[in-house]
């Protein structure tokens, strides 16, 4: 490992006005962090801990959640929150490492469509969700689908 | 500002043009540099970073009479520095002292500087030793303060203030060598004026010359001719010693001021401000000693006079530890709260160095070399001075490096932090002043020629001594005979062994034969200064046949006001390859200025 | 300083979990068969481990989070900040002891 | 030639504390010869109450005069000492080698994180650049009309005492591994330096020196790591200092 750096404290771009990103950035990961610890839980707690934990997660679990209003909001405000999150923690490490301007643009750039494309593909799920799609094998689907 | 400018080369050697030249970047450097650098081209050229610069490790504060807690005015701390100074002290500069103290405060408030505070939001003032009411009556509370690290505070906004002025600094440049070129003046006698200063890169090993109208010397003390002492490894009296090559005097070099209470055997220094805030010396058998020697002012008599006490306790076997070889300082009665707020850094340097708890146990100390009374003679503009009368146009010198002379034969704490600010400010004002009205002065063909010559010198000896061994023998030399107590005798000792140092040193060894921060040359460079001004410091009080302030005299206990209330002024004359000091010293003698305090008996 | 580099560490590798469990989820919309075919491999053991790393994972940096939350909002926090990271690693073992012999009992159990 | 050329140090009393012998492993550079920095191990005899400073003045007053370190004051109050410590950043005038455990050899290396120069010598200019680019001095447009000091209470001048302490030695900046990645981050150092003058009662310019690190490489880059605080010799509770600048800068007001 190099013990020092070429050249510390290049010259500085001076900073553009606006909305400070880094600021936001960095108040959003404490709010956000706050908000995940009970979403993420919440949701380990009930998937893993209840019942038969991960052996019950299945096809119609799922499908028994996401029918429930409760649990859609549930899982859009993590799934918006923990990917934003996660997103703006992956983009500080990038600023931290990325010594070449280009591999930074890249990398970031790619952070950023995956979180766009996974949150949009994600949201679509949750509402576009149907818990009882025709043809399927009813043994797999929850049993309010079949039931009365 | 940030990369220094490398000027214009010609045969690998840098030229720079500033009107106003200072070397040296501690306290005394940066306040000239805050006048001049506003309003002339001024370059500041210093060894160390300027934060490094040992005015950083004062502690104990910085004396003005503002009155802020008790009624206070500049009449007595004038009197007070004169007394301090056993009455070698010129007086009229010591007015301007006292005086300008008020501003130089405000100054140092104005510019950041954070001082401990008042209830009621002022400049927050403590007791110091020798700092009287009423012309001796009682203790008064004088110093301004900022914890127990003013100096480095006082270090910290000055710099601060150079960077909002963006002054031009060159830092870790050694200044070797003063070129000074023969002028015809006005009217029309020839006068020394000087050019210009030769400056070594340390980071390249290039040289540098700095062309400049007025020149500032402002490069601290040399208190590294002595093992034992408060000062930096770097203080080895550079800008003294480069005075001193040039043929120019030097004034009072045998008054060095001996600290009381150096961390036993270290040196590193517990501040006055701990007696001042009610610390009290103690020898084994626990008694406050003080008492008998200075009744009215016990532990906050002057230095030479504590120092002088505990030498004395310890010579007649009251002194503490194994060897009986240290006194204690006691602060285990003041509140560990109190500690904490106004003397936190010191009590750290017991616990740290010695390992003992200041809370709980008396913490051993000595007396430390701490303080060149003497040094580059001045006028009270800064002006340095040729002989008795005259000025070398266009040189200043302030701080520890000059001799004004406010601290006589003993300063008083606190006295010279005012000293660097108050000398330091008129230093710089007088430069550009000087700068303005005068031309540039040509430099000779070769500007670097001196100091390619002292490089070789120190590069070309047989390299059969060592640099650290020449060094040690003459600190532990001076300890032994140039310290709180002299006699002829001992003088004579250490003055035969300088001689045979200085022979020795033609042939030390540098090892380190690369260019790029080669710290190995620059200390054998160093080490040269140091003999010189330690043979300087020997001469001068071998030939002081008195006992005065710090100086004091076994084989002459009494002061002799009669023949002796007059500075010395010693110059390199002669022979200067000679081994024997009388063959190049000559000494002369300067009246002492008095105004209003004509000497009595120094009695606290 | 290690407790940061656990916490970036444990950041990037939940990212990535992430990605994936959304995709796997997007599974539902396709069919049921597909969705739990994929999930299905979640029950096998060597997952089931996998899934007490990522719980692991999850754990340490939600909890070490909060610790860097109340450190920056609360001077309390700065001046006994490890003492804090004491009690995130204690909080973290609890969670632990509660979730993983629970989790492979399930994961296990057949 | 003598050989004990270092400076015995403490007082005789404490001499009684026993000689031992020691291992220095020292990184030595030389950029005029070296292409890589070597470890170069040195067995030195030493003394109860030595410091490492000690030990580097016997290697290079005794041994090699060509070793090339900083130091000035040798008690901790100028900074110019500041170097890695058996992994540690640390001044070396202040590390007692008996706090070490001198049984193993004791590693000292230059500041990581600045360009090295010359064995423990670091390029210093990229630390003070940061240092002066936050504005550390007092901004203040008018003077007490009294020709006095300004006022400022007790309680005004407690808020800032911990950051006044910082004598800009650089073992913070070069200790933080957000520094360590590409050395752009302003670093504990330079935000200590603002902290002092953005909470002084005295000074109008917080909103400039707020302004300046409330940017991409500002407070928010710190990651709290306490790498800083622990490396500080003045004891400076520096993440605190970061902590309560970022909060300042959140209300927009110091
Ligand atoms: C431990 C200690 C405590 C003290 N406490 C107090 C106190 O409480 N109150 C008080 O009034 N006084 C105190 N003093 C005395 C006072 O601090 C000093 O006398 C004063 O700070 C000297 O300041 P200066 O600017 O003259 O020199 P310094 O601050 O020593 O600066 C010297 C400068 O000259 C530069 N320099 C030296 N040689 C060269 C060269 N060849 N080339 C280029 N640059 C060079 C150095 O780099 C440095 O920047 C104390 C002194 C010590 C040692
Ligand atoms: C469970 C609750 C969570 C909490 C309390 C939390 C808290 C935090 C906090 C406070 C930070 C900022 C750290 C800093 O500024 O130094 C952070 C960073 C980060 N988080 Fe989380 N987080 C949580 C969940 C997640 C999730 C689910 C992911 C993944 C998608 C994630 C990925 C990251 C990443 C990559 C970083 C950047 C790490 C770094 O800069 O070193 N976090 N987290
Ligand atoms: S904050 Fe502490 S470690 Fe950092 S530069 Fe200042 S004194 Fe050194
Ligand atoms: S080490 Fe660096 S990350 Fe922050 S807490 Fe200190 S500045
Ligand atoms: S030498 Fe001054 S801090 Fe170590």
């Amino acid at each position: 490992m190099t013990t020092s750096i070429e050249s510390p404290r290049a010259a500085r771009t001076v900073r553009r006005g606006g909305v400070n990103w880094e600021k936001w950035g960095w108040i959003y990961m404490r709010v956000s962090g706050v908000a995940l610890v009970v979403l993420i839980f919440g949701h380990l707690f009930v998937n893993l801990m209840i019942g038969d934990g991960v052996k019950a997660l299945d096809f119609a679990f799922v499908g028994g959640k996401l029918s429930n209003p409760f649990w859609q909001v549930w899982d859009t405000l993590m799934l918006w929150l923990a990917l934003i999150h996660g997103a703006n923690g992956m983009r500080t490490i990038t600023n931290d490492y990325a010594h070449n301007r280009l591999v930074g643009v890249v990398v970031k750039g790619a952070i950023l469509a995956a979180t766009v494309v996974l949150i949009i593909l994600g949201t679509l799920v949750v509402y576009t969700f149907d818990p009882c799609p025709a043809g399927a094998p009813t043994d797999l689907l929850p049993t309010f689908c079949t039931g009365g | 500002m940030a990369k220094t400018d490398e000027g214009t080369v010609i045969d690998g050697v840098h030229y720079h043009k500033h009107d106003v030249v200072i070397v040296g970047a501690g306290g005394a450097g940066m306040r000239a540099a805050i006048e001049a650098g506003p309003k002339a081209s001024t370059a500041v050229i210093s060894k160390l970073y300027p934060t490094r610069s040992h005015t950083g490790a004062a502690q104990g504060g910085m004396a003005a009479a503002l009155a802020n807690v008790e009624e206070d005015n500049w009449e007595w701390h004038t009197y007070d520095t004169v007394k301090g100074g056993d009455y070698l002290v010129d007086q009229d500069a010591a007015e301007i002292l006292a005086k300008e103290a008020i501003d130089a405060i405000i100054d140092l408030e104005n510019m950041g500087l954070p001082f401990n505070r008042t209830p009621d939001g002022r400049i927050d003032q403590r007791r110091f030793g020798g700092h009287t009411r009423e012309h001796g009556k009682a203790p008064v509370r004088r110093a301004c303060y900022a914890a127990d690290r003013t100096g480095h505070m006082i270090l910290q906004t000055l710099y601060q203030n150079c960077v909002k002025h963006g002054i031009n600094f060159f830092n870790e440049f050694y200044v070797l060598d003063l070129v000074m070129t023969d002028v015809k003046g006005k009217d029309g006698k020839t006068v020394s004026r000087p050019a210009g200063v030769v400056a070594y890169e340390l980071a390249t090993g290039d040289l540098h010359v700095f062309q400049g109208k007025s020149i500032v010397f402002a490069t601290g003390g040399f208190g590294k001719i002595y093992k034992t002492t408060s000062n930096a490894h770097t203080l080895t009296g550079d800008g003294v010693g480069i005075v001193w090559r040039k043929g120019l005097p030097l004034e009072d070099m045998e008054f060095f001021q001996f600290h009381p209470t150096g961390l036993a055997g270290l040196g590193i220094l517990l501040s006055e401000a701990a007696r001042g805030e009610g610390a009290i010396l103690r020898n084994a058998d626990g008694e406050r000693f003080m008492e008998r020697y200075a009744p009215t002012i016990k532990d906050l008599a002057p230095r030479d006079i504590v120092a002088r006490s505990m030498a004395t306790e310890i010579r007649e076997g009251r002194g503490a530890g194994p060897y009986k070889d240290y006194v204690y300082l006691d602060i285990t009665h003041l509140e560990p709260a109190v500690i904490d707020a106004k003397l936190p850094d010191i009590t750290e340097f017991a616990r740290t160095y010695l390992g003992v708890e200041p809370y709980t146990e008396p913490v051993p100390v000595l007396p430390t070399a701490h303080y060149a009374m003497g040094g580059i003679p001045t006028t009270n503009n800064a002006e340095v001075l040729r002989n008795n009368t005259e000025t070398v146009p266009g040189l200043f010198a302030a701080g520890e490096c000059a001799c004004v002379s406010v601290h006589g034969s003993n300063r008083l704490g606190t006295n010279s932090l005012l000293d660097i600010n108050v000398f330091g400010k008129r230093a710089g004002n007088n430069a550009v002043a000087y700068a303005k009205s005068a031309d540039w002065v040509e430099l000779p063909k070769d500007p670097t020629a001196g100091v390619r010559k002292l490089l070789d010198h120190v590069r070309s000896g047989d390299g059969s001594e060592r640099i650290a061994v020449i060094r040690r023998e003459l600190q532990e030399a001076m300890d032994r005979n140039a310290q709180v107590f002299r006699t002829d005798e001992s003088l004579r000792e250490v003055g035969d062994l300088i001689k045979t140092l200085r022979a020795r040193y033609r042939n030390v060894q540098v090892q380190d034969k690369g260019k790029r921060f080669n710290t190995d040359l620059l200390e054998a460079v160093e080490l040269g200064f140091l003999l010189d001004l330690a043979e300087v410091v020997v001469y001068s009080a071998r030939n002081r046949k008195e006992s005065r302030g710090a100086h004091m005299r076994e084989d002459f206990p009494k002061r002799d006001d009669k023949n002796l209330m007059v500075h010395t002024m010693a110059y390199l004359a002669g022979d200067a390859e000679s081994a024997v000091a009388s063959d190049h010293i000559t000494l002369d003698w300067k009246p002492v200025v008095v105004t209003n305090y004509p000497p009595t008996e120094r009695k606290y | 300083m290690w407790s940061w580099v656990f916490h970036r560490i444990t950041g990037v590798a939940i990212f990535f979990f992430l990605l994936v469990h959304i995709l796997d989820t997007a599974l539902v919309r396709v069919s049921p068969e597909a969705y739990n075919a994929v999930i299905g491999t979640y029950k096998n053991p060597i997952m089931g481990l996998g899934e007490v790393a990522l719980v692991a994972a999850i754990g340490l940096h939600a909890l070490n989070g909060i610790r860097i939350i109340l450190i920056d909002f609360w001077a309390w926090g700065t001046r006994h900040q490890k003492l804090l990271q004491w009690i995130v690693i204690i909080l973290w073992i609890v969670l632990l002891v509660g979730f993983v012999p629970r989790h492979l009992i399930n994961v296990f159990s057949e | 030639m003598a050989s004990d050329v270092v400076e015995k140090s403490g007082p005789r009393a404490h001499e009684a504390v026993p000689t031992f012998t020691v291992t220095m492993i020292v990184r030595r550079f030389d950029p005029e010869v070296d292409e890589e920095p070597r470890w170069v191990d040195y067995d030195l005899q030493m003394h109860g109450t030595d410091r490492v400073l000690d030990a580097l003045h016997k290697i290079k007053w005794e041994i090699d005069g060509s070793l090339a370190f900083r130091r000035s004051c040798a008690h901790g109050v100028c900074g110019s000492d500041a170097m890695r410590i058996n992994g540690r950043n640390r001044l070396a005038c202040k590390t007692l080698l008996k706090d070490l455990d001198v049984s193993q050899p004791i590693y000292v290396e230059a500041l990581k994180g600045l360009p090295l120069e010359k064995d423990l010598i670091v390029d210093m200019e990229p630390f003070f650049d940061s240092f002066r680019e936050v504005q550390p001095f007092l901004m203040a447009s008018t003077k007490p009309k009294d020709g006095k000091e300004r006022l400022q209470s007790p309680e005004q001048r407690a808020r800032f005492d911990d950051t006044t302490k910082c004598i800009l030695c650089a073992a913070c900046t070069s200790s933080c591994p957000v520094f360590w990645t590409d050395g752009q981050y302003f670093g504990p150092a330079a935000i200590v330096n603002a902290h002092r003058f953005i909470f002084d009662s005295r000074d109008e310019g917080s909103q400039v020196r707020m302004d300046i690190l409330n940017d991409q490489e500002g407070v928010w880059r710190c990651r709290t790591t306490f790498n800083c605080t622990d490396a500080c010799p003045r004891g400076i509770q520096v993440t605190q200092a970061i902590a309560e600048v970022k909060q300042a800068i959140m209300r927009g007001k110091p």
